[in-house]
């Protein structure tokens, strides 16, 4: 099935004498690709063949169609686990992190300074996996956080 | 991190363990040669093995480099003279225990491979990158009109791919693909199915460009903008943590699909260049020679956007010599010769990837090789006039517009904006077919020449010598317009003034956004009108004497494909001011050498003409305006004044300047020290012999002096705030029953770069530009006087310039 | 000047008035605004009016620069930094000028495009002596073989080119074109015609190398030998006088097309450059701007480097990146686009003059675009492995024979060195076809890729498939190898030890000689060789899994000419490990990106390959081999010397160094001052606050002090050994009834580089690089301790690397 | 004339069935240079015409004679000049100098050092057009002279 839609050789020709301009396409190894293979219906009498076939374009052209399939699956998978995880930080998130007030501190003290980061450090520190997973997640929140500031608040870089 | 970034007295900044890339994760992996600073209040300390860690390091405080001595703050400057001695300090290590052992030996060699192993990592991912990125793009743009049914995948041209149903005049119409009219209403003609086409292909952009500006701001805000001028200023040194990340990658590379995709008028060429130079620091930290090497991770980075150029648009060549003329700062032979194989690497990934099918790496590839006439300099030059003209505007139409966007309230609807620059793109974009294209197919059409082949409205010409079928096809004469064409040149018209108006709008908005394809699409249309235009008079005057000799009836002799190419040349070089490297991309594009006098007549004008209007191209004047510390190699600084005219505090005391805080070598206690370092504001200090003599011995920067006190007070017995503090060599001897003398020679610099206050300024900026200095002492007769850093340099030469010198923000 | 071109202390040369270009006439010409020193016994002075010019200058001796401060001397180093402030000046002189009249206005928009102009006028000029030589070179070497009756003019090609009694089997053979034992004995075949044709070839030849030979030593010793050593050396800032000169532009033309045309094993591309660069340095002299500037001059002189590469292969680009990768020191991006333009202009103008019939600008112009198979790569690799072993022997070969003619006897016998030379290779050269023929033909023939339309023994295989007539013929399949295309093979063989035996002895003669095309030869041979035997294993070994798959019975898939193009590009790496620019400009001899990977490779190994084997490149190992003051740029400094090390005085007086020489600001007598400077051989003396103390104030050339003294002392009246010499400012008050003080400040350095004595070397070295000094003072907590100049670096560069120090003969 | 030598359109022929190889060469525009009006006397019959054609490559050519024959004259009397030059220096110029005294002393100076250099301006300063030539000419060959004991004697440099 892949060598059969993979391949083609396609042949355009332009409009002739009293004939209008044709597209002739079929799947063909590189080897036969030629007008005289492609062109099937032959439109004109065989001794204009030559001169038709002169103004005919065939080109052999590859593509991988399970690439572009693979392809544009990830990609979609990808951006819909984004919005997900979006959706998710913008909307759930802040009602679960309610109760967890250290948290919460961080995630409020945007423009609070000099809090000693103790409780970040705590954070990082955690010996189960699931613990650093959370501290390294709330400190890119925070990297985050602050790029946002960044840019679009105080418009100091890319603006 | 909170609020600190921008100014320089905190030293303990959470992610100094993870230069420039993102934190998550990152820590976790690398945590055990990368250099960490210790104890408790310094941020984040790495989360394995942290204790045992200090403790074993405490043995050797004093011989070796106390941790975190050495790094850099973000939004600060290297030093690429310390960066690079460090480097050599380490091949030098390398090499002298290569002679001890088989496996140092075989570390060495690796070693020095790993170099071209980096370079090989980066075009492989570059390249997939770009390919997935032309793959979806050119989907998601087909998507706005239809859908294929053999499976959803496939683009329009791939979906019709195999079918036979195709015909000479609509060769992409099969029955496949289904517009969404023929989807929703079942009807394929009338006005009905083009209202249902044209509100869909609206809904779509909105919410591809809704999609895309939403993710920049949930998850990556730094991946907006071309990121060309914040690359540059990286490269000339600065510190921009998480500006070359990991989310910064991915999320770029995911919303510039959806922006392509959304039709605004942005192309993808300068994102790519971020994208490329993301995988190189990323790729970076597999590497420790480079991870943990400033200097060195810049020259990677310098490939990296060479090779991003290459994937852009299929030139390799032409990408090292952008990277070199447009972006690098520090392009030794070295990284020359590596980027060239980067690029290449790249620019075969992309090819066996094959993302348009045409076996080519761009969509607007030029395959004719008509031949031109010198005669034909003439109008060529009048595009590059034009170019010029359209640059030097357009730059000064959108700076005008950002600074507003920047300063005004504007500024606080980022996304609102998007919405609303998109709604009026799309709205304005779907009745005109030459807007509504993508612009890499839109030029890839201007560049085209009209061969009997071809059936697009741009080639309805009237065939008058119906006869002349042995020749072949390339060689048609001059004919005279169809309706057709006359049709197209209005709507290409149209579509000119569009691209015009609408990119000043949308280059500087917060999704990610190139500006070459726009810039390339505005001057294609010009050359393309001009080149029809020239044609048409050439076919109906053809006994004019400017004509005759070269130009008889029945001759091919001007090629209006040509003109767009180099309209197009002349309206990127305007804006970008780029010079050899363009024209060899665009030799590239061609392969041929016969085009290469037109392109560089319409580039020499262009940027002549962008010159008198404005000195500075687009990139330069996004660094200006976000006041990055950029110093421009290019830019002559042409003003007569003096070393003592800059430096701080300046000569006589005059301005109110605080005065020049130094450390004598011997006999300052460390409160004293801490009450000097905490009253200023410094990012370094001068240690002199005595404060009378104030002869030099070295420089002390303010980073790590903290880093090493606030070790020794926590690690070092009897550090009280009586003790002396000592940097010379031998020191003195210790005061009996006093407490322990601090000894930190170690972290002086004995070599700081001075000059005299007698020299020309013109003299100390060649100085930092060629040395990549951070600051510079100042003395007269020996004695120090002052000290100049980068930003007093900027500063004076804001001033110079008549500009505000307090535009430059960061160190 | 006799014999004083090696040390410091004379400043009075004979040709100041003349930068780097001989001297006769130009004084005629340009006499009124060249730096000319006054006064009776300081050497030439302008012949016109000379008397009232010197009246005229005395009135403001003491406000202007005293003439002839501020140039140099013969084998001397420029101060980079001095220049480029000098040229600033005047930029801003003429910017504040422009805004008083119309006319300084023109004047200012003049001087910015004479630039340009001065590009154009050298690209048009070399074009033309490329085009020039080219056409000669063709005639003289076909005239050993024959004459031609139509026109003695004509060579053998020409001769036959409108001749309809050509056959297919040979080409070239008509009735017009007469051999030489044709015309003497009558007969055309037969012994006593090859004999006569031995004879005359013989003859010829080494009519040409004496001819050549003489002329060279009677008018223009330097235009020997390929000047791409000595260029580097220029570019970097040394001074050679008359090395780029009128008589040696003129010299070299001619006698580069009878060391071509005699035969010997030598190419024309490196002379080229050579030639370009002369022609710049003649062209500079007609605008002010460059003549007096020796920074400015070597930006036009890179640029001249890029023309020549690009007239020799025709490749703009590659020439570009030659200049920017191999030749060049300081290389600024204006530089870059100036370079380009240039060469384009010249390639531009060859091409116009098309000397080889072909509207190519080269012979073996490469127009085949077979692809190539991935395993293909192993044999590329192995011919980069050839190639870089070859380069490696080559340069220790070559190197080893120049030693012994720079140190024995041979040296002594230049012109019979020549002859005997000559005469061994037109000997041996003649009974071989491939040798016969020159160099570039040799090498268009084996790039060639064999079609049906071919005759040459080279494509000599057996046809056995007759009826694919219908395939164009670039498609045809791999056939078995016939009886010529064997004893081709045999010949090539012999041809290939005859080019790697007499190259080690050509190059380096004292005749111009090129070593790309020698080097390419080598490698071309032995590429086809390796590629046809390729072509047959797979043709008789179809069915090994090897080939299966891609190289089955009927495919086209080796293709020779590729081989031998890679192996050409092998050599031509591994002898002067040339890189990118190589591979672009092989590039542009295809014109196809599809074999930049092979290409590549090969480069890439035999870089590597020979690196491993020696680490210098031909031209390093020459320019090491004379001992020029070059300061390599892509060599890394990497031992762990301090600036204290390096020195003089060393540090604590040690090896009897004698006492730094230093001058007081104010206190010294001028009889003083005097014994000081005439008892030393010291260039420059640094000025101190006393000698106490030691404190810097600034320092003086020795060149410029004598000069400003002299000056003084036969114009200023009143000054006598006792006057006092003063360098302050504001100068002390002057003692009555004294003698008047000498006020030397206007001469004096404000500004020198110093370092302090505990910088490492590499960083010293970096600084001497990027900023181009001449000198650096060395100071220890600011007191002055010592001086290093440049030649101390080399000598320690030298030492380091176990080399003796006293090869470096230049300063 | 010069049009007539200085274009040509040759067709080179390859092998075709028991036809060998051939060439054909004729002055002719460049709109008319194909192989149907170049091979004049057609070696196949005109069914097979076409094919022969296919396989036979025209060019054409345009060289410039003029250009040749004028480069070619300039060089070789440039060349005889020189040589010319040449030999006057070696063998006629000493005989001439013998008689006056100050040039020969410059001629002879090559291993003294510290000679007042009046002499030579007082050729320099030569008040007609003639001595000034002169004492250019002098200082030239004086220069050449230093060339050449650097080059081919002392061995300092191009070796």
């Amino acid at each position: 099935n892949k060598n059969f839609e993979d391949v083609r050789c396609k042949c355009i020709c332009p409009p002739y004498r009293n004939i209008s301009g044709n597209i002739y396409n079929r799947n063909v190894s590189q080897k036969d690709c030629n007008c005289l293979h492609i062109v099937d219906p032959m439109p004109v009498p065989g001794h204009d063949v030559e001169a038709y076939c002169l103004l005919c374009e065939c080109k052999y052209e590859e593509r991988s169609s399970n690439t572009i399939k693979v392809t544009i699956i990830i990609y979609l998978s990808v951006v819909g686990s984004l919005v997900l995880y979006m959706l998710f930080l913008l909307l759930i998130d802040p009602l679960i992190r309610k109760h967890q007030p250290y948290t919460q501190q961080l995630h409020n003290e945007e423009d609070a300074e000099d809090i000693p980061p103790q409780a970040e450090d705590a954070l990082d520190r955690g010996s189960t996996v699931l613990e650093r997973v959370e501290g390294a997640q709330q400190r890119w929140k925070k990297q985050v956080q602050e790029q946002r500031k960044t840019v679009f608040d105080r418009h100091k870089m890319l603006s | 991190m909170e609020n600190s970034g921008f100014c320089n007295d905190n030293y303990n900044s959470g992610t100094s363990d993870d230069d420039m890339v993102d934190i998550s994760g990152a820590t976790l992996d690398f945590s055990d040669d990368v250099p960490q600073i210790e104890g408790d209040h310094f941020g984040a300390v790495s989360s394995s093995g942290g204790v045992t860690n200090g403790q074993a390091k405490l043995m050797d405080l004093l011989d070796e480099a106390v941790p975190g001595v050495g790094t850099y703050e973000d939004f600060n400057t290297i030093d690429w003279v310390r960066e690079k001695s460090k480097d050599r300090d380490r091949h030098r290590e390398i090499a002298i225990k290569s002679k001890q052992s088989y496996w140092a030996l075989l570390h060495s060699v690796n070693d020095a491979f790993s170099g071209w192993l980096l370079m090989l990592c980066i075009g492989l991912m570059s390249g997939a990158l770009a390919g997935l990125i032309d793959i979806t793009a050119h989907w998601m743009t087909d998507l706005k009109e239809g859908v294929c049914l053999d499976g959803f995948w496939f683009n329009h041209e791939h979906c019709c791919w195999t079918s036979k149903e195709t015909t000479f005049h609509e060769r992409d119409k099969c029955p496949q693909w289904r517009s969404w009219a023929e989807l929703m209403v079942g009807v394929s003609e009338g006005a009905p199915a083009y209202i249902v086409n044209y509100l869909m292909y609206v809904c779509w952009a909105l919410l591809f460009a809704f999609l895309a500006v939403s993710l920049v701001r949930a998850f990556a805000p730094y991946a907006c903008g071309s990121g060309i001028p914040e690359i540059k200023t990286i490269l000339s040194g600065f510190i921009i943590r998480g500006y070359l990340g990991k989310w910064t990658l991915m999320i770029k590379t995911i919303t510039l699909v959806l922006a392509v995709s959304s039709g605004l008028s942005l192309g993808k060429e300068g994102p790519l260049v971020h994208v490329a130079c993301c995988c190189a620091n990323v790729l970076c930290h597999l590497f420790a020679k480079y991870r943990l090497n400033e200097a060195k991770k810049r020259e990677v980075l310098s490939a990296a956007a060479a090779v991003g150029v290459s994937v852009a648009f299929g030139a390799p060549i032409g990408g090292v010599l952008f990277s070199l003329e447009e972006v690098s700062y520090y392009f030794p032979l070295k990284t020359l010769w590596r980027s060239f194989f980067a690029a290449l690497v790249a620019a075969f990934t992309l090819r066996s990837i094959n993302p348009f099918g045409n076996s080519r790496l761009v969509l607007f590839y030029v395959e004719f090789h008509a031949p031109w006439h010198l005669l034909e300099l003439a109008p060529f030059v009048l595009l590059g006039v034009f170019g010029g003209i359209w640059g030097a505007l357009f730059i000064r139409a959108n700076i005008a517009w950002c600074r507003r966007r920047k300063t005004t309230r504007l500024g606080r609807y980022p996304v609102l904006e998007v919405v609303a620059v998109t709604l009026a793109t799309a709205v304005l974009a779907f009745p005109n077919e030459y807007t509504r294209m993508s612009g890499s197919e839109l030029i890839s059409e201007l560049f085209n020449d009209c061969s009997l082949l071809d059936s697009s409205k741009l080639c309805d010409y009237v065939n008058q010598d119906a006869a002349n079928i042995t020749k072949p096809s390339n060689e048609l004469p001059d004919r005279p317009a169809g309706a057709g064409l006359h049709s197209a040149l209005w709507q290409l018209s149209l579509a000119l003034l569009f691209k015009m108006v609408l990119t000043v709008f949308t280059f500087g908005m917060k999704v990610p956004s190139g500006l070459f394809i726009p810039s390339m699409a505005v001057g294609a249309i010009a050359g393309r009108l001009l080149g029809v235009g020239m044609e048409q008079l050439a076919y109906y005057h053809h006994d004019w004497p400017l004509f005759k000799g070269w130009c008889s009836q029945g001759a091919d002799c001007i090629t209006p494909g040509l003109y767009a190419m180099v309209g197009a040349t002349a309206c990127l070089g305007g804006v970008t001011r780029m010079t050899v490297s363009l024209v060899v991309i665009m030799f590239e594009l061609t392969g041929g050498l016969e085009y290469i006098v037109p392109l560089m007549a319409a580039t020499m004008t262009s940027k002549w003409v962008a010159d008198a209007l404005g000195r500075e191209g687009i990139y330069e004047a996004h660094i200006r305006l976000n006041g990055y510390p950029f110093l421009e190699a290019k830019e002559e600084f042409g003003h007569k004044t003096l070393a003592m005219d800059v430096m701080r505090p300046r000569a006589g005391g005059r301005r109110g300047d605080p005065p020049l805080a130094t450390l004598s070598q011997e006999g300052m206690t460390l409160g004293e020290v801490e009450a000097l370092v905490g009253g200023t504001k410094f990012s370094g200090f001068p240690v002199v012999v005595s404060q009378e003599s104030q002869r030099l011995v070295g420089l002390v920067l303010r980073r790590d002096l903290l880093i090493s006190i606030d070790n020794s007070r926590k690690h070092q017995e009897g550090v009280v705030s009586a003790s002396r503090v000592v940097f010379s060599d031998p020191p003195p001897p210790q005061v009996e029953n006093g407490p322990p003398d601090l000894k930190l020679r170690s972290i002086l610099d004995l070599s700081p770069f001075t000059v005299t206050d007698h020299t020309p300024m013109e003299i100390v900026v060649d100085i930092f530009r060629k040395l990549g200095l951070r600051q510079c002492l100042v003395t007269h007769n020996g004695r120090l006087l002052g000290i100049i850093t980068k930003k007093d340099i900027l500063k004076h030469m804001a001033q110079m310039a008549n500009r505000d010198p307090d535009s430059i923000l960061f160190n």
